[in-house]
């Protein structure tokens, strides 16, 4: 596949490219490198985010981040999805947002901010979006915030 | 030329509506009128207790929990029901086996307390609740018209 | 945001106008120099209860929030675990999904564009749209057997066949949309109040639609053809012949009008689908094996379904799907993790309001007051979307 | 005692069908605006409901498809409570919706009824009339300010704007009626209408422009500006609530009422059956009058069904350059068939 070679050779050695069920996986091995990569991404034609969240693996000790990245202006690349991955530590999840490449992350951080905790270094305003004012350091969806479920007994 | 065709515009947009004083409602005039629901239509619940092979498969499935199943004295499950959860999905019917749960066409159901909303086992197999209407109504089935969009025809 | 010579005002959550999200609007005189939508009423943080329901229980969950264009946001999620599950449906129950997501589409336009008529004051174009959105609404229940809340397509397919009468209803329905977009035409479209209301007001140039990430009739109606339906066909819409609504202006007027053309064209979509269903099964064989010969012998005639008593035990194999799909009010995206267990490990659930949410906040500023109503309502942002 | 009873009958009754007294409190006045009033807001919701393809008013009183709605509405206003904020300018908040409500009325007074019944027959009697109808605006400022709400502050800015851009096209469309028919009495315009036909087809223009200032001054759509609900929520009224509430429900309906009165005396012959005089009965140019005045005050609603509403700058730019435009052609329209008639 002639677009998985190109993105190949622009993440180079700061990241691992697969496909996984059609879609492009980039997985950034280092957070500060994830600027540079997506910059490289951006000139190649890929030109928004469709959706940022945030995985809980804290049971492995670290929490990712995806970006499913896509193009509006790009035909071929509309059809493609690119998946990238970076893996932040639990205890200090710090990632640099991505807001001065693709502007489209704005309210996807914030969310992903106030769903894990999730700090994203350099973007203008991260706050709560959603969540009441009593959530401030509470993250509701990290996997150690429980929710209370039912049995199916009465 | 754009003042006149401005002019046109304000005319025909006042020539619609004059043309549509005309009446033809839409409206149902809930409760005079009630559609009689087709077969199918995903109402309230009917138990059937003789069915039942108290398998928890509806209490399994019911996504919002409003299914629960209770202990009867002959230790065996039953289902009772929780209307003030329930959305009305129709999964639990549609999962149960033999069909002990099955969906009835009726839907609009007042209560006077949330209490009464809950219906354990005994009180699920008595029977699905009626509507209560303050006169005797008109039953109509919708159907689409080509003139008047929805047209009501007597049962 | 309460310097000198401003004013600062609080446009809901219990306002006319606002919808159920509050918006902090400066103002210096008549004009909006800056916006702030302060959202999050009616968050319901659907991506933490997924977590804790099975694959099935979800499907109603997650129509909730789209609840105006339920079909479409039960298709994206349908779609995403059947890639995980690796389960295709059977043709006829992918174009029957194709017929319940168009007239979702069409009654979520209709929503939009009544939505869009009364916030700029017209309550006829209002009343109308909800009027001929029930009529909709009748074609969905009697596929369904529910008005709103369809949970029509369930893993491997969809719940129910097609209805005997319903390709008379539909064709008669689809008649009667014709002749009143005439009128609808004449009293909202071509009304020289709402071309002055609309046209010109909220331009969204194309490179900042694209930079946003605008989605759905607002993004074609800057210029941009993109439609998932086209890109990454799903359901039957490859052997669909339709075309995308697009137009260049940009603004309010262009996605209104966007809008009663994809109308226009779903209607289209779902006669060819009719033509060209297939007959055959609606459940994928895998499933309808499961299912007990009793179960299936209470349902005969009827052409409903019974679930297999796997649904209950889903437990789709470790990995991540990721899977869109255009709703009516743009590309509703899901990405999914399993990690093997009968309940997802990730959801996400992106909706296309809240992608317009950044289009909406950014679209804003520079426009006068009275411009703000008919920018949110030409957006077809709609808050429960948004905030899930 | 018969007799001083029957005195004090036949006086009262004097009274009453004097014209000073009739004419303001019974008909066109009080009694006959309320009437109006409340069938008119009925009609509206029912224009629009029909069109729309709704019912509309209906359960009060189902056999007359719920005309008595405005009936039930306004007990339930008088009996609602009257809840003054803490933050307002009480005397003002309290005052100023009766005062607006009483002076919207004063226009009627000078409007005849017929060729020898009106309260006050003066030279002036067109120029008075206009120069009340333009008080409205400033007491619904007044309104506005009091409320100390930024809503009712914004809708009562728009309704300045507004009624200062309304007033000149309004005054010369008037003019020209008056340069037409060479008096600035209204009985007199109406003799010299049943003589010559109506303004209407000597003036088309001027009739035009008036009945959109008509529209444009008492926020009906597409001018309903100053109460826009889904921007400001209902403008200068945001604040009150119960009986203050449903006066100012009603103003604007009452100025409704009064310009049209104005414009059937002006532009359509005022109680003049037809295009040529009649001699009629005392009653029957009241109704005549009434009727004409009913059908502007119908069309005006029915525009609620058709339109959505104007931005305020758009409303202001129309208002000067086109309605001013137009009006004053008319007065120039109007000079052109003074001199023709006078040539020839």
């Amino acid at each position: 596949m002639e677009l998985k070679e190109r993105i190949e050779t622009i993440v180079g050695s700061t990241g691992e490219v697969r496909i996984d069920r059609g879609n492009i996986v980039v997985e950034v091995k280092e957070p500060k490198k994830i600027i540079e990569i997506a910059k490289k991404l951006k000139a190649e034609g890929f030109d928004h985010v469709k959706s940022v969240s945030g995985v809980d693996y804290s049971d492995q000790g670290y929490f990712e981040i995806v970006y499913h990245v896509s193009s509006y202006s790009t035909p071929e690349l509309a059809k493609a999805i690119l998946v990238l991955k970076v893996k932040v530590p639990s205890d200090n999840p710090r990632s640099p947002s991505l807001i001065e490449i693709w502007p489209s992350v704005e309210m996807m951080e914030r969310e992903t901010y106030e769903m894990y905790g999730i700090i994203f270094e350099g973007h203008p305003e991260l706050k709560r979006l959603f969540l009441p004012e009593e959530f401030e350091g509470v993250y509701p969806l990290r996997k150690s915030f429980k929710i209370k479920e039912e049995g199916i007994m009465a | 030329m754009g003042l006149l065709t401005n002019l046109v515009d304000h005319l025909k947009a006042i020539g619609t509506g004059l043309k549509y004083l005309i009446p033809r409602r839409l409206t149902l005039m809930y409760p005079e009128y009630v559609e009689k629901l087709p077969e199918g239509y995903r109402g309230y619940l009917r138990y059937d207790n003789e069915k039942c092979i108290h398998c928890s498969l509806c209490a399994r499935i019911c996504p919002a929990n409003a299914i629960k199943m209770y202990r009867g004295g002959d230790k065996k499950l039953r289902p009772g029901i929780n209307y003030t959860r329930c959305i009305f999905c129709g999964f639990c019917a549609d999962i149960c086996p033999t069909g002990a749960l099955e969906y009835t066409t009726i839907q609009d159901i007042a209560y006077e307390k949330l209490e009464d909303q809950v219906y354990p086992p005994e009180k699920f197999a008595k029977g699905v609740p009626q509507p209560v209407y303050p006169e005797k109504p008109i039953f109509i089935i919708a159907k689409v018209d080509e003139e008047r969009g929805l047209k009501y025809d007597r049962v | 945001m309460s310097e000198e010579g401003y004013m600062l005002l609080q446009i809901g959550p219990q306002h006319p106008g606002s919808g159920h999200m509050r918006m902090l609007v400066k103002l210096d005189g008549d004009v909006i120099v800056d916006f702030i939508p302060d959202v999050g009423y009616v968050h319901r943080t659907v991506e933490k209860i997924a977590e804790t329901k099975l694959y099935i229980q979800n499907i109603p969950l997650l129509e909730k929030p789209i609840l105006n264009d339920s079909g479409n946001a039960n298709l994206a999620y349908i779609i995403a675990v059947e890639k995980l599950l690796d389960v295709e449906p059977p043709p006829r129950a992918q174009y029957l999904r194709t017929i319940m997501a168009e007239l979702s589409r069409i009654a979520s336009h209709l929503y939009g564009i009544g939505i869009l008529s009364i916030l700029i004051g017209s309550s006829t174009g209002f009343m109308w749209a909800f009027g001929d959105r029930e009529i909709f609404i009748h074609l969905m229940q009697m596929m369904s057997g529910a008005r709103i809340t369809y949970s029509y397509m369930v893993p491997g397919g969809v719940r129910r066949d097609l209805p005997d009468q319903f390709r008379e209803e539909f064709r008669k329905a689809a008649r009667y949309m014709r002749r009143r977009y005439k009128d609808y035409e004449k009293i909202i479209i071509k009304n020289p109040v709402t071309r002055a209301r609309l046209e010109g007001v909220g331009v969204l140039s194309r490179e900042k639609a694209i930079e946003w990430g605008t989605v759905g009739p607002n993004l074609r109606a800057s210029g941009v053809a993109y439609d998932v339906r086209k890109v990454e066909p799903y359901a039957a819409y490859e052997d669909i012949d339709f075309e995308i609504a697009v137009r260049e202006e940009g603004d309010c007027y262009a996605r209104l009008l966007v809008r009663f053309q994809e109308i226009m064209e779903s209607l289209k979509i779902i006669e060819q689908a009719l033509e060209k269903i297939p007959n055959g099964k609606i459940l994928a064989e895998k499933y309808e094996k499961m299912i007990q010969p009793r179960a299936k012998k209470l349902v005969e005639g009827t052409g409903r379904i019974k679930f297999p008593a796997i649904y209950v035990n889903l437990k789709p194999p470790k990995g991540e799907v990721f899977s869109r799909v255009e709703s009516g009010k743009g590309e509703i995206t899901v990405y999914l993790v399993s990690n093997g267990s009968p309940k997802p490990y990730r959801l996400r659930f992106v909706t296309p309001s809240f992608r317009n949410l950044l289009t909406f906040k950014n679209l804003i500023p520079g426009h006068r007051l009275a411009d703000f109503p008919a920018i949110y309502g030409s957006l077809d942002y709609f808050p429960p979307g948004a905030d899930r | 005692m018969y007799d001083l009873i029957n005195y004090l009958w036949e006086t009262g009754l004097n009274l009453l069908f004097s014209p000073e007294i009739f004419e303001p409190l019974v008909f066109p006045g009080l009694i006959a605006a309320f009437s109006l009033l409340i069938v008119v807001i009925w009609l509206e919701r029912k224009i629009a409901a029909i069109i729309q393809m709704r019912y509309g008013p209906y359960y009060i009183s189902r056999h007359t498809e719920g005309a008595l709605q405005l009936v039930a509405d306004l007990l339930r206003f008088l009996f609602s409570e009257v809840i003054i904020p803490k933050s307002v300018d009480k005397i003002a908040y309290v005052l100023a919706p009766i005062i607006l409500f009483a002076f919207t009325f004063l226009p009627i007074v000078v409007i005849p009824v017929s060729k020898d019944f009106a309260a006050i027959d003066h030279e002036y009697s067109l120029l008075i009339a206009l120069a009340l109808m333009t008080l409205y605006s400033s007491f619904l400022l007044i309104v506005s300010w009091a409320s100390n709400n930024k809503f009712s502050f914004i809708g009562g800015l728009r309704e300045g704007f507004l009624s200062l851009s309304y007033e000149i096209p309004l005054i010369i469309s008037a003019l020209s009626a008056a340069v037409l028919f060479d008096s600035f009495n209204l009985i007199e315009i109406v003799e010299k209408q049943a003589a010559m036909g109506w303004g209407i087809f000597y003036n088309p223009l001027a009739a035009i422009v008036f009945l959109v200032v008509i529209i444009y001054s008492t926020s009906r759509y597409p001018y309903e500006i100053a109460e826009a609900e889904s921007e400001i929520v209902i403008g200068p009224f945001t604040e009150y609530t119960g009986i203050l509430f449903g006066l100012g429900m009603g103003i604007s309906y009452i100025k409704l009422y009064s310009m049209s009165l104005l414009y059937a005396v002006l532009f359509l012959g005022g109680w003049e059956p037809v295009v040529w005089p009649l001699n009629l009965h005392p009653v029957l140019p009241g109704i005549i009058l009434f009727i004409k005045a009913f059908i502007i005050v119908a069309f005006s609603v029915f525009l609620r069904a058709v339109y959505p509403r104007y931005r305020i700058d758009q409303a202001l730019r129309i208002a000067w350059w086109k309605l001013f435009t137009l009006a004053f052609l008319s007065l120039l329209f109007s000079y052109g068939i003074k001199i023709i008639e006078v040539m020839g």
